[in-house]
């Protein structure tokens, strides 16, 4: 018996929200029929692909029993230096200095600018042995502020067909946002199940003292794992700057909630070790396709958000009836 | 008093209990007996009201009852102290002592003083000297057992459970608690007792009750039954005891420890380990022997480098310094550390039986940068042969197995490091006599091989069945070091005991 | 994706930057009902002023098949290539109140000018508080919308184009209170400690200016401060009408509303010579004139 | 030896976060001498005694390793539903029904939402084994979603003077919300410190298995707790309305942030069983001085975010260090 329980459960863990995903699916499909349709299948993983980025990161930072709140604010910071750059570039005219960007260049300022936030996140974390929730959200304020004094307010625009591309290309006849963020995905989840810094990230979440006296570097891991939760907000920021062909500096605006639901309904758990990146993308999907199947049914933008929170509810529900035998 | 008939209790496809009958008598004390896993834990959540999900029928005092929660229970004049601690860290000694059942004044608000009060006169029939406004998580294991025994105590009880309730407390602590149990028995209370630590059983118990696979075998009297019936009896065959064979090798020395300090966290000035100096051989078990509180945890992790800023000393394994900074220096110049609390530090519970064995040498299972799922099986598999570990599959999660086959999986992973000492701290803490064997074999089978062992325990017969060398810690002090044939019961005890001031 | 059905009824998407906001709730719910009146099918999409989610807006309701998009752009800038992506399917976009800075986006733009309306407010400010005290010092208090949205910005820039030319005018505090109420109460009442002895206080929205006036009452002072607001709620006209506050810059959402569904309206029946941009005056209303108005109320 | 330690102990855990206040107060007032002066001490209070009740339920809330996202938008709904039945009554045009609220009626009606809310949070919590963040989540967009629908997106104004006495009055020289608050405050410290209640969510908090096994009714004291926050987070909306003499659809958006950082400034441990309401008040203290004092020092709103984050994170590195001890 204990055997047979145990064959199901890998499989009950992988795709524990499905089932939520596929009543859901069904009872759009039955009331429009708009939404099974090929073009609409791509929008959906294409509005998503953002916050796959970002829970991605979510999801490690998550499973070490961390928080990220400063993603959205990171995004957004990261997305305007970009583009800051990208359009025009560093200049100092007290002393008639102009560094031009390419774009390249810019993009990886970028990325650097996530990476170090993220970075400093799990340093202030480790350091002063803060609670997560508190370092990551004195990161929300600062990161939007200095967002705020960067673009000094308004959005930074024109930046350019190459940078657009990136999100609103095709590439073999899928939006190129969606096969970054898959590519960003199918990374996670070889680093999660096939090395050693996935394998410590799982430990340190089930049991920090046991992961530290296997001689596990807590606080090198942590570190790692924040930054990475960073580097992947630059991602994001990216890649809504260039759909937008614009950077917005109230970006990413409670983009941690979103992040953290999907992390949440698709399995993880808030008190570490428990969860898999591909259930946090299911949990994305799952919140995408509700958002998306909510325009198509007409629903009034106000009853939108009853009707949005308890499918959240359920979702949740259905998961944790599902998965009990764990 | 208390009457068990025909108990079934399923945990999702597992039977636990599979029809137990059982009696328990006013003023006896009923030893329950059986092996990890039997079901005894499980019989007594039922009776204590616990589970409430069972088939069968309880009898108290010859009326049919049913518990529907810990409350119920209680009002029936039915007190347990469970295996597992359950204190609240954060809260006092008399917070604890008083939860779910708390004094209130006429306004209904708490009346601190008179719980106060109680618990300070529990803790003094206890003999633990801590005021009672100490918070739980300050305590060490064994005084929380303490603790633990006071909150049973608290309300006068008809029947009172123990389940393993001297796990973690020493010989004295252990003689107060009989004293206390004396008392009880004498009072016509019903006393059910179940410990692993058989010779307690001859000293106290007035009957026995066998569970075997979650079946009731047979009952009786302690009368006249030896050590190796009640384990024919627990286990269904004969085991026969390991010894070490005292054959006065010679070691050449593995570690030495020179001078070893530790300032207590809070007050800096005083040491918790004071200039300890001793040596470790090749093949050498060194047992390490001391009561409650004497240092000998922290001597261990010290050693393991947990507490680098707080120590000072030199060591050297191998004939090379260790530094200890962190637990990975002294794992990579060749240290294991079993630590004292396998759930929270052992063990990460939650993973499965091959992760949690192949955590420490990750980098032994790597093939091009990636981990490989096959090497890890075969070394998970390897140890699961080697040590005997009791498991549906690898892929166990380590939580659902039984306290033995925790142990020895982490056993398993401390091995997979091929270690040069190996440092165990309480091995055998709450494993059933077989198992407790098999660690045993398994350690002189260790050293055999060349390793250096430290081990650190509560019980005199363990030690002494296989050390080579018994060092004594008292208050921070080595107060004696013996080879095992110098060795008595009451020389190390009169070395561990403190000279009172 | 826009292939025209006769059988079924024409859609018409709203898609607002906010609905946190009563100007905006009257904006999309005046447009859907006119839209409604006319015969079509419509429904209002929230952006939340992310423009990211108007983005995804606009691919839903271009995959939902709707045949043209009243807009109240979350960005002039950033809602650019979401009207472009319309425009592409073939679907008309009619911007409401904010413009949409690119000529080919939008197919008609039906705009109330910020900028302006604010420099009508800065003229009106510096006319009333100079009549006050001719040429003496006269200091003001600025509260700002949300820092991040350019409506915050223009109506600063418009207002300051007029007032900073009056040396005597000293601006002794700029704060931002997110277009919100109580926050800028309480911005006002901390303000306040600093700075007892202010003149007036200029705020980027009328919610605004109600809080900064009950922190005024609060503090006893609200006869001595002039309260300048804009956008032309229901409590500031009643307001400005009991001589409580000063003035505000009324720009009349129905009108917009109405002129964009009415628009969309003469496309599907064919005509396509739409003037690029059609404004709509921003009015400043202030206690001589409140009677001429009437406020934004619940349509 | 250990009996010193002891007697420290509870002075260390009370006053934690005060040397923080200290050397934050010290810091404004040598650059504004119009901080350290009676008026805008009254004006500090009253600022945040909002914020004071809504943490002190989110204390309880969260010495029970729980967390309440929701408050925000309880707060919205309570006041509004408040604001609404003291303007408009409930009028059934169909049956031609009118009921009319009086003051008392319309608070009451007010509370009791609040209350409602909280119970509905804790009976999912506890019923379905939600983690509380999902669930509080989920009534995040719910109870959103349903002020905007009974208000329909608009301000409900014009309550009258007797109603926003509460918000605006004076009594024996404080400020009424003061009062209340200090009254909710002084309630709370009483049933966390002396009574059953208390006790036992301090024990759920630290062991919620052991709670269980010493017979403590979980659930019950779970619901109450919700209930106690989300009625908290009513008074909140209560106070928030009849100061603005308006209910606005938007009210309390991103509170549960604030709250949550009153919190955790002050000394409550995110997972649950250690904490205190005085400390929470410090919190709430310092983030209304920190709000204060930069705006009375006139920093620019894009430093203000920057500056905000970093003196958070200071304050809490200040506290930890400083109760190391413990
Ligand atoms: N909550 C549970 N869920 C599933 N199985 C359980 C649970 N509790 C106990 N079991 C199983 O029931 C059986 C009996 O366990 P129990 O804890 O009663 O043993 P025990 O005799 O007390 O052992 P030990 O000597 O180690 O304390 C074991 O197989 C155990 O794995
Ligand atoms: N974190 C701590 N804070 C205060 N005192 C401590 C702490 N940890 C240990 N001590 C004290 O240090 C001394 C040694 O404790 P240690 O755990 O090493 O003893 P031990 O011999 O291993 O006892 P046990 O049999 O309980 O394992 C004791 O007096 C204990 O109270
Ligand atoms: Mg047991
Ligand atoms: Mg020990």
């Amino acid at each position: 018996m204990q055997l047979t329980l145990n064959s199901y459960r890998p499989f009950i863990t992988k795709f524990q929200s499905l089932i939520a995903l596929f009543i859901l699916c069904l009872g759009i499909s039955l009331m429009s029929d708009k939404f099974m349709t090929v073009a609409n299948f791509w929008n959906v993983l294409r509005q998503i692909s953002v916050n796959v980025c970002i829970s991605t990161g979510m999801t490690l930072v998550v499973l070490t029993a961390g928080i990220d709140l400063s993603v959205g604010s990171v995004l957004a910071l990261s997305g305007a230096i970009t583009a800051g750059l990208l359009r025009n570039g560093i200049q100092l005219p007290s002393s008639n200095l102009y560094i031009g960007f390419t774009l390249l260049g810019a993009t990886l300022a970028g990325l650097l600018t996530g990476s170090g936030l993220g970075w400093f996140n799990g340093w202030a974390i480790t350091r002063f042995k803060l609670p997560p929730f508190v370092a990551t959200l004195a990161m929300l304020t600062i990161a939007r502020g200095l967002t705020m004094l960067w673009t000094e307010g308004f959005p930074i625009t024109g930046l350019g067909d190459s940078f657009t591309f990136l999100g609103t290309g095709w590439f073999l006849g899928i939006p190129l946002p969606v096969w970054l963020s898959g590519i960003i995905v199918a990374i996670a989840v070889l680093v999660t199940n096939k090395t050693r810094l996935g394998r410590y990230i799982y430990a340190i979440g089930g049991s920090e003292s046991a992961a530290r006296l296997s001689g596990v570097n807590i606080n090198k891991i942590k570190i790692a794992v924040y930054t990475i939760a960073g580097a992947l907000a630059a991602v994001g920021g990216l890649l809504v700057t260039s759909r937008l062909d614009s950077a917005q500096p109230n970006a990413g605006t409670s983009y941690e909630l979103d992040s953290i639901a999907a992390v949440v309904i698709g399995g993880t758990s808030l008190s570490g070790g428990r969860g898999s990146i591909l259930g946090t993308v299911q949990g994305a999907i799952i919140i995408g396709v509700l958002n998306n199947g909510l325009v198509l049914l007409n629903v009034s933008p106000f009853w939108q958000q009853v009707v949005k929170g308890f499918v959240i509810l359920l979702a949740v529900i259905i998961d944790k009836s599902n998965s009990k035998a764990d | 008093m208390l009457v068990a008939e025909n108990i079934t209790k399923r945990f999702s496809g597992v039977t636990a209990l599979d029809t137990v009958c059982l009696e328990f008598l006013a003023g006896n004390v009923t030893a329950v007996i059986g092996e990890n896993g039997a079901g005894k834990s499980t019989l007594m959540k039922i009776l204590s009201g616990v589970y409430d999900d069972y088939e069968g029928q309880i009898r108290f005092k010859g009326e049919p009852v049913r518990f529907n929660s810990i409350r119920d229970a209680q009002a029936c004049g039915i007190a347990i102290i469970h295996q597992e601690l359950n204190l609240i860290p954060y809260l006092s000694i008399t917070e604890n002592i008083f939860l779910g059942r708390e004094i209130t004044t006429r306004w209904g608000t708490l009346d601190k003083k008179a719980m106060r009060q109680t618990s300070q006169k529990l803790l003094d029939k206890l003999k633990l000297d801590i005021s009672p406004d100490t918070l739980v998580a300050e305590l060490k294991v064994g005084q929380q057992q303490v603790v633990e025994i006071a909150k049973a105590l608290l309300v006068e009880s008809e029947v009172i459970i123990m389940d393993e309730p001297t796990s973690a407390i020493s010989e004295s602590e252990v003689a107060v608690l009989f004293d206390i149990i004396t008392d009880l028995r004498r009072e016509n209370k019903a006393i059910v007792y179940i410990s692993h630590k058989l010779d307690e059983l001859f000293t106290i118990a007035d009957r026995y009750v066998v569970l075997r696979d979650g079946k009731s075998i047979e009952s009786g009297s302690m009368q006249g039954i030896d050590h190796d019936t009640l384990i024919r009896k627990m286990v269904g065959r004969d085991i026969t005891s390991i010894r070490r064979q005292a054959n006065g090798r010679v070691h050449d020395t593995l570690l030495s420890v020179k001078n070893l300090c530790l300032k207590h966290p809070i007050r800096v000035q005083d040491n918790q380990l004071k200039n300890l100096s001793f040596t470790v051989g090749r093949g050498e078990i060194v047992g390490i022997f001391g009561l409650m509180g004497a240092g000998r945890t922290e001597l261990l992790e010290t050693l393991f480098g947990l507490h680098p800023k707080r120590s000072s000393g030199t060591v050297s394994l191998d004939g090379q310094y260790v530094q200890f900074r962190s637990p990975i220096h002294s794992i990579t110049s060749g240290m294991a550390l079993v630590p004292e609390d396998r759930k929270k530090d052992g063990l990460v519970l939650g993973m499965d039986v091959q992760t949690n064995i192949s955590l420490t040498a990750l980098e032994n299972i790597e093939q091009t940068g990636f981990l490989s799922q096959k090497k890890e099986t075969t070394l998970a598999k390897k140890y699961i042969a080697d040590l005997r570990i009791k498991t549906p599959s690898e892929k166990q999660t380590a939580r659902n197995l039984s306290g033995g086959n925790q142990q020895k999986i982490v056993l398993s992973k401390w091995l997979a490091t091929n270690p040069k000492l190996l440092m165990l701290d309480e091995p055998t803490r709450g494993i059933d006599v077989n198992a407790k064997n098999e660690i045993y074999k398994l350690i002189l089978q260790l050293a055999d091989a060349g390793m250096g062992i430290i081990v650190v325990s509560s019980e005199l017969p363990e030690i002494l069945a296989i050390s080579d060398r018994i060092l004594v810690l008292c208050e921070g002090n080595l107060t004696a070091e013996m080879a095992v044939q110098d060795a008595s019961e009451d020389s190390i005890l009169k070395a561990a005991i403190p000279k009172t001031s | 994706t826009n292939k025209s059905d006769t059988s079924q009824p024409k859609k018409v998407a709203v898609i607002v930057s906010t609905l946190n906001n009563p100007w905006f709730v009257v904006l999309a719910e005046t447009a859907a009902a006119q839209a409604k009146a006319l015969g079509y099918e419509t429904k209002i999409f929230d952006s939340q002023n992310n423009t990211a989610l108007e983005n995804d807006h606009f691919e839903n309701a271009i995959v939902s098949g709707f045949n043209a998009i009243l807009l109240n752009p979350t960005d002039s800038d950033g809602s650019i290539v979401n009207a472009m992506k319309a425009k592409d399917a073939g679907i008309p976009v009619f911007c409401m109140d904010r413009e949409v800075n690119s000529p080919q986006a939008a197919t008609c733009q039906i705009l109330s000018d910020n900028y302006s309306g604010c420099v009508a407010i800065g003229k009106y400010f510096v006319q009333t508080l100079r009549s006050k005290a001719k040429d003496a010092p006269i200091k003001y208090v600025e509260i700002l919308g949300l820092v991040g949205d350019n409506n915050t910005w223009n109506r600063s820039k418009g207002f300051h184009s007029v007032v900073d030319r009056y040396p005597n005018f000293k601006m002794v505090a700029q704060q931002s209170a997110d277009f919100d109420r109580n926050k800028a109460m309480e911005v006002l009442e901390s303000i306040l400690q600093a700075q007892p002895d202010i003149n007036a206080v200029f705020c980027g929205n009328d919610a605004m200016a109600m809080g900064a006036y009950q922190a005024l009452v609060a503090a006893g002072k609200a006869k001595d401060v002039g309260v300048f607001g804009f956008d032309g709620a229901d409590d500031v006209m009643n307001s400005i009408r009991d001589g409580k506050i000063k003035a505000t810059g009324l720009q009349s959402p129905q009108t917009m509303a109405k002129t964009a569904a009415q628009y969309a309206d003469e496309y599907f029946k064919g005509k396509r010579d739409f003037a690029k941009k059609v404004p709509v005056a921003v009015e400043l209303v202030e206690q001589g004139n409140i009677k001429d108005y009437v406020a934004i109320k619940k349509p």
